[in-house]
Protein backbone atom coordinates (compact mmCIF):
# COMPACT_ATOMS: atom_id res chain seq x y z
CA UNK A 1 0.00 0.00 0.00
CA UNK A 2 1.58 3.31 -0.92
CA UNK A 3 -0.14 6.74 -0.16
CA UNK A 4 1.14 10.16 -1.02
CA UNK A 5 0.23 13.60 -0.23
CA UNK A 6 2.32 16.37 -1.85
CA UNK A 7 2.53 19.85 -3.80
CA UNK A 8 4.35 18.68 -6.54
CA UNK A 9 2.65 16.95 -9.66
CA UNK A 10 3.06 13.53 -10.62
CA UNK A 11 3.32 11.36 -13.86
CA UNK A 12 0.26 9.51 -14.28
CA UNK A 13 1.73 7.46 -17.28
CA UNK A 14 4.75 6.65 -15.41
CA UNK A 15 2.54 5.83 -12.15
CA UNK A 16 0.34 3.72 -13.60
CA UNK A 17 2.64 1.56 -15.63
CA UNK A 18 4.77 0.95 -12.72
CA UNK A 19 1.70 0.42 -10.52
CA UNK A 20 0.72 -2.43 -12.93
CA UNK A 21 4.08 -4.01 -13.82
CA UNK A 22 5.33 -7.33 -13.32
CA UNK A 23 2.18 -8.50 -11.58
CA UNK A 24 0.89 -12.05 -12.41
CA UNK A 25 -0.98 -12.96 -9.51
CA UNK A 26 -3.32 -10.35 -10.08
CA UNK A 27 -5.72 -10.18 -13.30
CA UNK A 28 -6.98 -6.79 -13.07
CA UNK A 29 -5.90 -3.06 -12.38
CA UNK A 30 -8.08 -0.03 -12.32
CA UNK A 31 -6.58 3.60 -12.23
CA UNK A 32 -9.26 6.74 -11.49
CA UNK A 33 -7.40 10.21 -12.46
CA UNK A 34 -8.98 13.35 -10.94
CA UNK A 35 -8.34 16.30 -13.28
CA UNK A 36 -9.05 20.01 -12.90
CA UNK A 37 -12.37 20.21 -14.85
CA UNK A 38 -13.46 23.56 -16.28
CA UNK A 39 -16.96 23.77 -17.09
CA UNK A 40 -17.41 27.41 -17.16
CA UNK A 41 -13.98 28.09 -19.62
CA UNK A 42 -13.31 30.91 -17.13
CA UNK A 43 -11.17 28.66 -14.46
CA UNK A 44 -8.13 30.68 -13.90
CA UNK A 45 -7.04 27.98 -11.26
CA UNK A 46 -7.66 25.43 -8.54
CA UNK A 47 -6.28 25.62 -5.09
CA UNK A 48 -6.30 22.85 -2.52
CA UNK A 49 -6.37 22.89 0.86
CA UNK A 50 -5.19 20.36 3.36
CA UNK A 51 -5.06 19.18 6.82
CA UNK A 52 -1.23 18.14 6.92
CA UNK A 53 -1.10 16.37 10.30
CA UNK A 54 -4.15 14.19 9.30
CA UNK A 55 -4.59 14.27 5.75
CA UNK A 56 -1.91 10.97 5.36
CA UNK A 57 -3.43 9.12 8.10
CA UNK A 58 -7.13 9.73 6.80
CA UNK A 59 -6.38 8.11 3.54
CA UNK A 60 -4.05 5.01 4.74
CA UNK A 61 -6.87 4.82 6.99
CA UNK A 62 -9.96 4.45 3.84
CA UNK A 63 -7.07 2.51 1.63
CA UNK A 64 -6.50 0.20 4.64
CA UNK A 65 -10.80 -0.26 5.16
CA UNK A 66 -10.48 -1.03 1.24
CA UNK A 67 -8.26 -3.52 1.70
CA UNK A 68 -9.95 -5.27 4.48
CA UNK A 69 -13.07 -5.38 2.16
CA UNK A 70 -12.07 -6.65 -0.95
CA UNK A 71 -9.25 -9.48 -2.06
CA UNK A 72 -6.59 -6.46 -3.29
CA UNK A 73 -2.92 -7.10 -4.58
CA UNK A 74 -2.24 -3.77 -4.31
CA UNK A 75 -3.55 -0.22 -3.58
CA UNK A 76 -1.72 3.48 -4.30
CA UNK A 77 -3.42 6.98 -3.40
CA UNK A 78 -1.62 9.68 -4.54
CA UNK A 79 -3.09 13.55 -3.52
CA UNK A 80 -2.00 17.20 -4.36
CA UNK A 81 -2.71 20.10 -2.62
CA UNK A 82 -1.59 24.07 -3.65
CA UNK A 83 -2.15 25.43 -6.58
CA UNK A 84 -3.54 23.77 -10.06
CA UNK A 85 -4.35 24.87 -13.54
CA UNK A 86 -7.59 23.54 -15.13
CA UNK A 87 -6.39 20.37 -16.87
CA UNK A 88 -4.08 19.51 -14.66
CA UNK A 89 -4.45 16.12 -13.14
CA UNK A 90 -5.47 16.43 -9.24
CA UNK A 91 -5.02 13.07 -7.57
CA UNK A 92 -4.83 9.31 -8.81
CA UNK A 93 -5.73 6.25 -6.99
CA UNK A 94 -4.86 2.36 -8.40
CA UNK A 95 -6.25 -1.29 -7.35
CA UNK A 96 -5.18 -4.36 -8.20
CA UNK A 97 -7.27 -7.34 -8.01
CA UNK A 98 -7.23 -11.02 -9.42
CA UNK A 99 -10.77 -9.87 -10.36
CA UNK A 100 -12.05 -6.95 -11.94
CA UNK A 101 -14.82 -6.53 -9.87
CA UNK A 102 -13.02 -6.53 -6.44
CA UNK A 103 -10.50 -3.86 -8.29
CA UNK A 104 -13.64 -1.81 -9.73
CA UNK A 105 -15.56 -1.78 -6.08
CA UNK A 106 -12.06 -1.28 -4.21
CA UNK A 107 -11.83 2.19 -6.44
CA UNK A 108 -14.83 3.60 -6.78
CA UNK A 109 -15.01 2.87 -2.73
CA UNK A 110 -11.57 4.88 -2.36
CA UNK A 111 -13.38 7.56 -4.45
CA UNK A 112 -16.11 8.29 -2.86
CA UNK A 113 -14.35 8.21 0.75
CA UNK A 114 -11.59 10.47 -0.44
CA UNK A 115 -14.53 13.27 -1.72
CA UNK A 116 -15.90 13.60 1.68
CA UNK A 117 -13.98 11.78 4.41
CA UNK A 118 -10.41 12.87 3.33
CA UNK A 119 -9.49 16.68 4.50
CA UNK A 120 -9.07 18.63 1.29
CA UNK A 121 -10.92 21.87 0.54
CA UNK A 122 -11.39 22.85 -3.27
CA UNK A 123 -11.06 26.34 -4.08
CA UNK A 124 -11.65 27.94 -7.80
CA UNK A 125 -10.70 31.26 -8.98
CA UNK A 126 -12.13 32.63 -11.98
CA UNK A 127 -12.67 36.60 -13.60
CA UNK A 128 -15.26 36.96 -10.81
CA UNK A 129 -13.02 35.54 -7.77
CA UNK A 130 -12.27 32.76 -5.42
CA UNK A 131 -15.01 30.55 -4.17
CA UNK A 132 -14.91 27.43 -2.10
CA UNK A 133 -16.37 24.47 -4.03
CA UNK A 134 -19.51 23.19 -1.88
CA UNK A 135 -19.64 19.55 -0.83
CA UNK A 136 -22.68 18.02 -3.00
CA UNK A 137 -25.57 16.15 -1.73
CA UNK A 138 -24.64 13.43 -4.06
CA UNK A 139 -20.68 13.29 -3.20
CA UNK A 140 -22.61 12.71 0.98
CA UNK A 141 -24.93 9.91 -0.19
CA UNK A 142 -22.74 8.06 -2.30
CA UNK A 143 -21.06 6.93 0.56
CA UNK A 144 -24.30 5.03 1.79
CA UNK A 145 -24.04 2.37 -0.80
CA UNK A 146 -21.11 0.72 0.99
CA UNK B 1 -6.91 22.48 29.80
CA UNK B 2 -5.10 23.56 26.51
CA UNK B 3 -6.51 22.88 23.17
CA UNK B 4 -5.06 23.98 20.14
CA UNK B 5 -7.56 24.70 17.50
CA UNK B 6 -7.20 24.91 13.81
CA UNK B 7 -9.10 26.18 11.08
CA UNK B 8 -9.66 25.37 7.44
CA UNK B 9 -11.11 26.92 4.45
CA UNK B 10 -13.95 29.54 4.82
CA UNK B 11 -13.80 28.85 8.54
CA UNK B 12 -9.79 30.16 8.23
CA UNK B 13 -11.22 32.56 6.87
CA UNK B 14 -14.01 33.68 8.55
CA UNK B 15 -12.13 33.81 11.86
CA UNK B 16 -9.09 35.56 10.03
CA UNK B 17 -6.43 33.05 11.83
CA UNK B 18 -5.06 29.21 10.97
CA UNK B 19 -5.16 28.46 14.72
CA UNK B 20 -4.94 29.44 17.71
CA UNK B 21 -3.97 27.95 21.71
CA UNK B 22 -7.00 28.41 24.32
CA UNK B 23 -7.59 27.30 27.52
CA UNK B 24 -11.01 25.84 28.32
CA UNK B 25 -13.20 23.46 30.61
CA UNK B 26 -15.36 23.05 27.99
CA UNK B 27 -16.13 19.07 28.26
CA UNK B 28 -17.63 18.82 24.75
CA UNK B 29 -16.86 19.92 21.36
CA UNK B 30 -20.42 21.65 21.07
CA UNK B 31 -19.26 23.17 24.28
CA UNK B 32 -16.01 24.78 23.02
CA UNK B 33 -18.37 25.61 20.00
CA UNK B 34 -20.36 28.05 22.21
CA UNK B 35 -17.38 29.51 24.41
CA UNK B 36 -15.98 30.61 20.90
CA UNK B 37 -19.15 31.83 19.21
CA UNK B 38 -19.45 34.05 22.16
CA UNK B 39 -15.72 35.82 22.18
CA UNK B 40 -16.01 37.88 18.71
CA UNK B 41 -18.64 38.71 16.14
CA UNK B 42 -16.57 36.66 13.52
CA UNK B 43 -16.22 33.27 15.57
CA UNK B 44 -20.14 33.53 15.51
CA UNK B 45 -20.35 34.24 12.10
CA UNK B 46 -17.45 31.03 11.35
CA UNK B 47 -19.80 28.65 13.43
CA UNK B 48 -23.56 30.42 13.19
CA UNK B 49 -24.64 26.74 11.37
CA UNK B 50 -23.04 23.69 12.96
CA UNK B 51 -24.90 21.45 10.37
CA UNK B 52 -22.64 23.41 7.54
CA UNK B 53 -19.70 22.32 9.66
CA UNK B 54 -17.33 19.65 10.14
CA UNK B 55 -14.81 18.74 12.87
CA UNK B 56 -12.12 16.44 14.46
CA UNK B 57 -10.60 15.98 17.75
CA UNK B 58 -6.87 15.16 17.47
CA UNK B 59 -6.77 14.21 13.91
CA UNK B 60 -9.58 12.26 13.51
CA UNK B 61 -13.26 12.86 12.61
CA UNK B 62 -15.45 13.50 15.27
CA UNK B 63 -18.97 14.31 16.31
CA UNK B 64 -19.72 18.20 18.01
CA UNK B 65 -20.70 16.08 21.17
CA UNK B 66 -17.29 14.42 21.34
CA UNK B 67 -15.70 14.73 24.76
CA UNK B 68 -12.65 17.02 24.85
CA UNK B 69 -11.45 14.89 27.90
CA UNK B 70 -7.61 14.50 26.96
CA UNK B 71 -7.26 16.48 23.22
CA UNK B 72 -5.17 18.07 22.17
CA UNK B 73 -6.01 19.01 19.10
CA UNK B 74 -9.60 20.31 17.85
CA UNK B 75 -9.63 21.29 13.62
CA UNK B 76 -13.15 22.83 12.62
CA UNK B 77 -13.96 23.15 8.31
CA UNK B 78 -16.52 22.82 6.27
CA UNK B 79 -17.66 19.48 4.72
CA UNK B 80 -14.47 18.34 2.52
CA UNK B 81 -14.19 18.26 -1.28
CA UNK B 82 -11.28 16.15 -1.77
CA UNK B 83 -11.05 13.54 -5.22
CA UNK C 1 -13.22 6.98 -29.61
CA UNK C 2 -10.36 5.08 -30.63
CA UNK C 3 -10.68 0.80 -30.70
CA UNK C 4 -7.62 -1.10 -31.42
CA UNK C 5 -6.92 -5.26 -31.82
CA UNK C 6 -3.39 -5.63 -32.47
CA UNK C 7 -1.06 -8.99 -31.74
CA UNK C 8 1.86 -6.57 -30.43
CA UNK C 9 2.36 -5.19 -27.22
CA UNK C 10 0.84 -1.99 -25.82
CA UNK C 11 2.49 0.33 -23.36
CA UNK C 12 -0.03 0.97 -21.14
CA UNK C 13 1.66 3.72 -18.96
CA UNK C 14 2.19 5.85 -22.46
CA UNK C 15 -1.66 5.38 -23.43
CA UNK C 16 -2.81 5.75 -20.48
CA UNK C 17 -1.19 9.27 -20.03
CA UNK C 18 -1.76 10.03 -23.63
CA UNK C 19 -5.74 9.58 -23.04
CA UNK C 20 -6.10 11.72 -19.64
CA UNK C 21 -3.36 14.86 -20.92
CA UNK C 22 -5.07 17.73 -21.49
CA UNK C 23 -8.80 17.23 -20.65
CA UNK C 24 -9.58 20.63 -18.59
CA UNK C 25 -13.26 19.09 -20.32
CA UNK C 26 -13.56 16.24 -18.10
CA UNK C 27 -12.71 15.53 -14.70
CA UNK C 28 -12.48 11.98 -13.87
CA UNK C 29 -10.49 9.21 -16.13
CA UNK C 30 -10.86 5.61 -15.40
CA UNK C 31 -8.75 2.61 -16.84
CA UNK C 32 -8.83 -0.97 -16.74
CA UNK C 33 -6.01 -3.23 -17.11
CA UNK C 34 -6.44 -6.95 -18.31
CA UNK C 35 -2.83 -8.90 -16.66
CA UNK C 36 -2.44 -12.55 -17.61
CA UNK C 37 -2.64 -14.00 -14.34
CA UNK C 38 -0.71 -16.87 -13.21
CA UNK C 39 -3.45 -18.54 -10.37
CA UNK C 40 -1.14 -21.79 -10.47
CA UNK C 41 2.40 -21.17 -10.82
CA UNK C 42 2.11 -23.55 -13.47
CA UNK C 43 0.94 -21.34 -16.54
CA UNK C 44 3.13 -21.00 -19.73
CA UNK C 45 1.49 -18.56 -21.52
CA UNK C 46 -1.99 -17.80 -22.48
CA UNK C 47 -3.15 -17.66 -26.60
CA UNK C 48 -5.58 -15.42 -27.39
CA UNK C 49 -7.75 -16.29 -30.75
CA UNK C 50 -10.02 -14.00 -32.37
CA UNK C 51 -12.53 -13.54 -35.04
CA UNK C 52 -10.67 -10.58 -37.49
CA UNK C 53 -13.55 -9.16 -39.95
CA UNK C 54 -15.84 -8.95 -36.53
CA UNK C 55 -13.80 -8.04 -33.47
CA UNK C 56 -13.36 -4.57 -34.41
CA UNK C 57 -16.85 -4.32 -35.23
CA UNK C 58 -18.21 -5.63 -32.14
CA UNK C 59 -15.97 -3.66 -30.09
CA UNK C 60 -16.87 -0.34 -31.27
CA UNK C 61 -20.83 -1.22 -31.36
CA UNK C 62 -19.97 -1.83 -27.58
CA UNK C 63 -18.08 1.57 -27.53
CA UNK C 64 -21.02 3.38 -28.88
CA UNK C 65 -23.26 1.92 -26.69
CA UNK C 66 -21.25 3.57 -24.11
CA UNK C 67 -21.20 6.23 -25.53
CA UNK C 68 -24.65 6.48 -25.84
CA UNK C 69 -25.53 5.56 -21.93
CA UNK C 70 -23.07 7.81 -20.19
CA UNK C 71 -21.94 11.36 -20.69
CA UNK C 72 -18.61 10.66 -21.87
CA UNK C 73 -15.65 12.56 -23.05
CA UNK C 74 -13.76 10.14 -24.54
CA UNK C 75 -13.12 5.94 -24.59
CA UNK C 76 -10.26 4.16 -25.68
CA UNK C 77 -10.14 0.56 -25.88
CA UNK C 78 -7.03 -1.58 -27.00
CA UNK C 79 -7.22 -5.78 -26.92
CA UNK C 80 -4.41 -7.78 -27.90
CA UNK C 81 -5.15 -11.73 -29.49
CA UNK C 82 -1.95 -14.21 -30.31
CA UNK C 83 0.81 -15.53 -27.53
CA UNK C 84 1.02 -13.62 -24.15
CA UNK C 85 3.13 -14.51 -20.93
CA UNK C 86 2.22 -14.45 -17.30
CA UNK C 87 2.31 -11.01 -16.37
CA UNK C 88 1.90 -9.09 -19.96
CA UNK C 89 -1.31 -6.87 -20.90
CA UNK C 90 -4.14 -8.51 -22.52
CA UNK C 91 -5.98 -5.29 -23.02
CA UNK C 92 -7.32 -2.03 -21.25
CA UNK C 93 -10.16 0.44 -21.66
CA UNK C 94 -10.13 3.75 -20.67
CA UNK C 95 -13.03 5.94 -20.28
CA UNK C 96 -13.14 10.38 -19.39
CA UNK C 97 -16.62 11.85 -18.23
CA UNK C 98 -17.41 15.16 -16.55
CA UNK C 99 -18.34 13.60 -13.69
CA UNK C 100 -16.62 10.02 -12.04
CA UNK C 101 -19.77 8.07 -11.63
CA UNK C 102 -20.30 8.22 -15.78
CA UNK C 103 -16.43 6.89 -16.26
CA UNK C 104 -16.51 4.50 -13.71
CA UNK C 105 -20.09 2.86 -14.98
CA UNK C 106 -19.04 3.13 -18.28
CA UNK C 107 -15.50 1.21 -17.75
CA UNK C 108 -17.07 -1.36 -15.93
CA UNK C 109 -20.16 -1.82 -18.71
CA UNK C 110 -17.21 -2.21 -21.53
CA UNK C 111 -15.64 -5.05 -19.54
CA UNK C 112 -18.67 -6.81 -18.79
CA UNK C 113 -19.51 -6.66 -22.57
CA UNK C 114 -16.02 -6.88 -23.78
CA UNK C 115 -15.94 -10.49 -21.51
CA UNK C 116 -19.01 -12.15 -23.15
CA UNK C 117 -19.08 -10.42 -26.24
CA UNK C 118 -16.78 -9.65 -28.10
CA UNK C 119 -15.08 -12.51 -30.63
CA UNK C 120 -12.41 -13.89 -28.26
CA UNK C 121 -11.14 -16.86 -26.54
CA UNK C 122 -8.38 -17.50 -24.81
CA UNK C 123 -6.34 -21.02 -24.29
CA UNK C 124 -4.16 -21.55 -21.32
CA UNK C 125 -0.61 -23.44 -21.56
CA UNK C 126 0.58 -25.06 -18.80
CA UNK C 127 3.00 -28.58 -18.12
CA UNK C 128 -0.17 -29.94 -18.10
CA UNK C 129 -1.03 -29.37 -21.38
CA UNK C 130 -3.28 -27.15 -23.43
CA UNK C 131 -7.13 -25.67 -22.45
CA UNK C 132 -9.69 -23.88 -23.38
CA UNK C 133 -10.79 -21.28 -20.47
CA UNK C 134 -14.62 -21.77 -19.71
CA UNK C 135 -17.12 -18.74 -19.96
CA UNK C 136 -18.07 -18.37 -16.28
CA UNK C 137 -21.74 -17.81 -15.21
CA UNK C 138 -20.60 -14.87 -13.14
CA UNK C 139 -19.18 -12.70 -16.28
CA UNK C 140 -22.91 -14.03 -17.94
CA UNK C 141 -24.60 -12.99 -14.94
CA UNK C 142 -22.90 -9.42 -15.44
CA UNK C 143 -24.63 -8.22 -18.12
CA UNK C 144 -27.95 -8.64 -16.29
CA UNK C 145 -27.47 -5.18 -14.19
CA UNK C 146 -27.11 -2.85 -17.68
CA UNK D 1 -26.74 -20.52 -51.55
CA UNK D 2 -23.36 -20.48 -51.24
CA UNK D 3 -22.09 -19.95 -47.56
CA UNK D 4 -18.57 -18.95 -45.56
CA UNK D 5 -18.91 -21.46 -42.35
CA UNK D 6 -15.90 -20.69 -40.18
CA UNK D 7 -15.14 -21.75 -36.57
CA UNK D 8 -12.90 -20.98 -33.75
CA UNK D 9 -11.51 -22.09 -30.41
CA UNK D 10 -12.46 -26.01 -29.74
CA UNK D 11 -15.02 -25.72 -32.26
CA UNK D 12 -12.17 -25.15 -35.23
CA UNK D 13 -10.29 -28.23 -33.45
CA UNK D 14 -13.03 -30.70 -33.27
CA UNK D 15 -13.70 -30.19 -36.72
CA UNK D 16 -10.20 -29.71 -37.92
CA UNK D 17 -10.24 -26.88 -39.81
CA UNK D 18 -10.98 -22.84 -39.68
CA UNK D 19 -13.08 -22.75 -41.93
CA UNK D 20 -14.89 -24.13 -45.39
CA UNK D 21 -17.42 -23.21 -48.28
CA UNK D 22 -20.71 -24.85 -48.45
CA UNK D 23 -24.27 -25.15 -50.34
CA UNK D 24 -27.11 -25.48 -48.41
CA UNK D 25 -30.88 -24.37 -48.83
CA UNK D 26 -31.08 -24.37 -44.95
CA UNK D 27 -33.37 -21.93 -44.10
CA UNK D 28 -31.99 -20.97 -40.60
CA UNK D 29 -28.76 -21.08 -38.47
CA UNK D 30 -30.24 -24.62 -36.88
CA UNK D 31 -31.34 -25.92 -40.13
CA UNK D 32 -27.22 -25.77 -41.27
CA UNK D 33 -26.24 -27.30 -37.64
CA UNK D 34 -28.72 -30.31 -38.52
CA UNK D 35 -27.61 -30.53 -42.11
CA UNK D 36 -23.37 -30.44 -40.40
CA UNK D 37 -24.25 -32.82 -37.57
CA UNK D 38 -25.44 -35.96 -40.62
CA UNK D 39 -22.09 -35.06 -42.78
CA UNK D 40 -19.05 -36.82 -40.22
CA UNK D 41 -18.52 -37.79 -36.76
CA UNK D 42 -16.26 -34.85 -36.34
CA UNK D 43 -19.36 -32.13 -36.51
CA UNK D 44 -21.45 -34.07 -34.59
CA UNK D 45 -19.09 -33.86 -32.33
CA UNK D 46 -18.45 -30.11 -32.26
CA UNK D 47 -22.12 -29.47 -32.49
CA UNK D 48 -23.44 -31.67 -29.80
CA UNK D 49 -24.40 -29.30 -27.31
CA UNK D 50 -25.85 -26.13 -28.98
CA UNK D 51 -26.13 -24.92 -25.29
CA UNK D 52 -22.23 -24.76 -25.36
CA UNK D 53 -22.52 -22.91 -28.55
CA UNK D 54 -22.57 -19.38 -29.78
CA UNK D 55 -23.03 -18.32 -33.51
CA UNK D 56 -22.76 -15.42 -35.83
CA UNK D 57 -24.82 -14.36 -39.20
CA UNK D 58 -22.46 -11.65 -41.18
CA UNK D 59 -20.12 -10.98 -38.22
CA UNK D 60 -22.60 -10.17 -35.96
CA UNK D 61 -24.02 -12.09 -32.89
CA UNK D 62 -27.30 -14.25 -33.82
CA UNK D 63 -29.87 -16.51 -32.04
CA UNK D 64 -29.40 -20.10 -33.55
CA UNK D 65 -33.08 -19.61 -35.48
CA UNK D 66 -31.75 -16.35 -37.28
CA UNK D 67 -32.67 -16.82 -41.13
CA UNK D 68 -29.60 -17.57 -43.53
CA UNK D 69 -31.67 -15.65 -46.29
CA UNK D 70 -29.10 -13.32 -48.13
CA UNK D 71 -26.36 -14.32 -45.42
CA UNK D 72 -22.90 -14.82 -46.82
CA UNK D 73 -20.58 -15.97 -43.65
CA UNK D 74 -21.74 -18.18 -40.37
CA UNK D 75 -19.65 -18.86 -37.60
CA UNK D 76 -19.61 -20.98 -34.87
CA UNK D 77 -17.97 -20.89 -31.56
CA UNK D 78 -17.98 -21.49 -27.65
CA UNK D 79 -18.92 -18.93 -25.60
CA UNK D 80 -16.56 -15.61 -25.41
CA UNK D 81 -14.03 -15.25 -22.97
CA UNK D 82 -12.60 -11.86 -23.65
CA UNK D 83 -11.06 -9.04 -21.08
Amino acid sequence: MDVRVQAAPFDFGAEAAAFAAGRADVGAVVTFTGIVRDDSGDLRAMHIEHYPGMTERAITAIAEEAAGRWALGDVLVIHRFGAMAPGEMIMMVATAAPHRADAFAAAEFLMDYLKSRAPFWKKEVTSRGAAWVAATEADEAALGRW
Amino acid sequence: MTLDLVYFAWVRERIGAAGERVETQAPTVAALVEELRAREERYAAAFADLSALRCAVDQELADFDAPLDGAREVAFFPPMTGG
